[in-house]
Formats: structure tokens, C-alpha cells, sequence
């Protein structure tokens, strides 16, 4: 599955984008997962109230289940306009 | 349904002709601009990042247009937002509403404004600044519209 | 204060332009342009004549401009209205707000065009139509700003 | 004093204005006196809750005092925008 950093998450993991690799259920389980992985990771995670989820690009509740999700992606509360 | 988003400026005078042109229905059209303001929150802007998700910012404007359409009598809707970096004033988005009424195109463009600034996948980055914050009020905005 | 009663049209990318040029502090630009409907009320409107009174019409556009001014946080405000011989589709008005925020911004438009609509002395005759009633609704969307 | 019409106000009393001699002490005086000279003034006065009155360029109510006045104007409710 894709999975997609922006602003500030994309700057603390390091890339915008990168293919993982998982069983994860739901959107917190890999969570959950990516934070067992690397500091930079946990560190980006350490606040979920100030992260945002998109799936296959649309914007969702943490506990959505990732059955056939192509795409993933994780950013801070959006600042258009 | 008309969504643009661009790295290019855009001119209102011109998206306002190709809207009206032809067309002698039109009653109220009404537009929002949204400019780089170089004193945000009290420190000096020189210039910001305009980062977005390509892709899923598109099919975003067009939901919220959409649901304005649902909404109100519009005869025509635009919406256009700019991305990467732009200089303190700068345009950033424009919105267009028409129609018969102005009732209607002013509570429609200001329905699309509040969901575009947080439901709308754009972050803004200030030059020596940092990440733009969300604000509470952008949030508390959109309970007008339940 | 800039208000302008004219027969001439008037260019809005222009006017906007002559309000944002040389300043980087305006965050939102909101406009409203009133456009002559070819189907007011049912019917078929080829063309319009605006009557008004000279020096009043001024006095009161430029006295809803001060309080629209005095009410919200206003950089810039811009009114102008046609008189004369208008055709199907030609601009009639044009309100412009420029404030640090959005909702400043829109507020202070439809204020304008709400009191412009009722308190300013213009009338309106449709061709082959006669003298266009004033509406209710015109006068109850003033209730919202007691 | 100058006392003006507009729109069908004008229409019907034929005159965009004119001069008028009078000792009414207000607006409503001032509607008796004009209603009183011919059918013309008499019909376009016949609903005043379709006429409205400015007094020396300002929208006032018809119990207005006319002491000083320059100009008073009467037309129907205003259709701007």
C-alpha cells in the first residue's frame, strides 16, 4: 500500500511517500505500526489529535479498516484559502 | 463543476467575463478573493509554500462545489487555488458564485471558502515562520452550515 | 469612502486591482456585481432605465459605506452604480470589501447590498414592464443587522 | 421649497419638480396641501404607504417639521442594486 506524508509529517518521516507493507486492520493499527519503527516515525505520531488521515483520498476517522486501500496518507489539520 | 488548481496567477476580470458571457440570466455573481497578507499573526510574511495533495485536492474542491450546488440556486460556480510559492500579496484562490439571487451566490461562495480552508488539502508554509497552524475559528465556522 | 453613481460600465478587475495595488496587508476581497435579469419576476426584460437623485443618492451610498466602515475591519470599501438606459446582462452595481478576514469581508459586502437595495434612492423600470415593486424580502434582510 | 418627485411619483404628477409656497408645518401638511390642489396630486398621494419622503436629501418619516427646509422629495420605496 502507498502510504503519503505531507508538510510537516512528510519533513519529520523524511519522504513524501513510501510502499509499506502490512496486515494492519485499520488506519490505527498502522499507526500503531509505524511507530514501533523508527523514532522519526513516532515522533510524527505522537500527537494523532493533530493528524489527519486520507484514504484512497478521502479524508476519514482513524478507525476506518484498510480492506482493498490503495493509498494512505497522513498530514497535519489543512490550512487552504 | 469547474476546479482549478494551479501554480499560475489568475484573472478575476477574465474568469468573471467567461462566466456572464452570453448569458443575460445572471442576477448576483460574487466573488472572494484570498491574498498572501504579509503580517500574519502579528510577524512579517515575505513569501509562503503552498504544498497540497495532487489528486485528492481536486476531487476535494469539486465535493465542496458540489454540495454548494445541492445547496443553493447557483447558475455557475468556480473555484481556483493556487499552489507553490507566492510572494506577500499575491493572489491564492478565487471563488465564483452566480445566481438569480444575491442571497444565494453571497452564502454560497462563503459555504465553499470556510470547507475549502480545512477540508481542502493545502498547508501553507511562511518563510522563516514555519507551518501555518489551523484555527480553531476555521473549524468553528463550518457549524454554520449543519 | 469611494462611491461613484455613473452611466458609464465599470471594469472589476480594474477596480479590485486599483484597491490591492502597492499593499500586502489584505487578506480577503469579496465582490458583489448586480447584473440586469432577462426573467425578473417571469417575465422577459429586454432593458432597464435606472432613475435616481442626484445628491442624495451619493449622500446615502456614501453614508451605508461609513457604516459598513465603522461595523467591521475594513482596509477598503468601493461602490458603483449605474444609472440610465441598462441592457439584459449589463452590470448595475459593484461592492467591493477589503479586510484582513474573510468574514469581514463578506459581511460588510452583503451589508452594503442589502441597504443599498432598499435605503438608496434608485429606481428601476423594466421596459414594457413599468416601475419595479420593492419586495419584502428586501426589506426584512435589514432586519438582520439591527 | 423646492419639492421633487421621482419615478411614478413624477410620472404622475407630470413634474420632476417644482417650487412650492406653503406655511405647512410638516411632511404630512405639506401631502394635505399638495392632495387638495388637483386629481394628478390627489392620485399620486392616494397610498402613502407607498410613498417615501426625503427632507433636504435625507429619508425621514412624514411627521417631519419642514422649518428651514430647502428640498423635500417624494417617490416610492427605492428598487436599487
Amino acid at each position: 500500500m502507498q502510504v503519503l506524508y505531507f508538510a510537516w509529517m512528510r519533513e519529520r518521516i523524511g519522504v513524501p511517500k513510501e510502499e509499506v507493507e502490512t496486515n494492519a486492520a485499520t488506519v490505527a493499527d498502522l499507526v500503531e505500526e509505524l511507530r514501533g519503527r523508527e523514532e522519526r516515525y513516532a515522533l510524527a505520531f505522537s500527537d494523532m489529535a493533530a493528524v489527519r488521515v486520507a484514504v484512497d483520498q478521502e479524508l476519514v476517522e482513524i478507525d476506518t479498516p484498510l480492506t482493498g486501500v490503495r493509498e494512505v496518507a497522513f498530514f497535519p489539520p489543512m490550512t487552504g484559502g | 463543476m469547474s476546479v482549478s488548481v494551479q501554480e499560475g496567477d489568475f484573472d478575476i476580470g477574465a474568469e468573471m467575463a467567461a462566466m456572464t458571457a452570453g448569458r443575460t440570466d445572471i442576477g448576483a455573481l460574487v466573488s472572494f478573493v484570498g491574498l498572501v497578507r504579509d503580517m500574519a499573526g502579528g510577524a512579517a510574511v515575505s513569501s509562503m509554500e503552498l504544498e497540497h495533495y495532487p489528486g485528492m485536492t481536486e476531487k476535494a474542491l469539486e465535493k465542496i462545489e458540489a454540495e454548494a450546488r445541492a445547496r443553493w440556486d447557483l447558475q455557475d460556480c468556480r473555484i481556483v487555488h493556487r499552489v507553490g510559492a507566492l510572494e506577500a500579496g499575491a493572489q491564492i484562490v478565487l471563488v465564483l458564485a452566480a445566481s438569480p439571487h444575491r442571497q444565494a451566490a453571497f452564502e454560497a461562495a462563503e459555504f465553499i471558502m470556510d470547507f475549502l480552508k480545512s477540508r481542502a488539502p493545502f498547508w501553507k508554509k511562511e518563510a522563516g515562520l514555519g507551518w501555518v497552524d489551523a484555527r480553531d475559528s476555521d473549524e468553528e465556522a463550518l457549524e454554520r452550515w449543519r
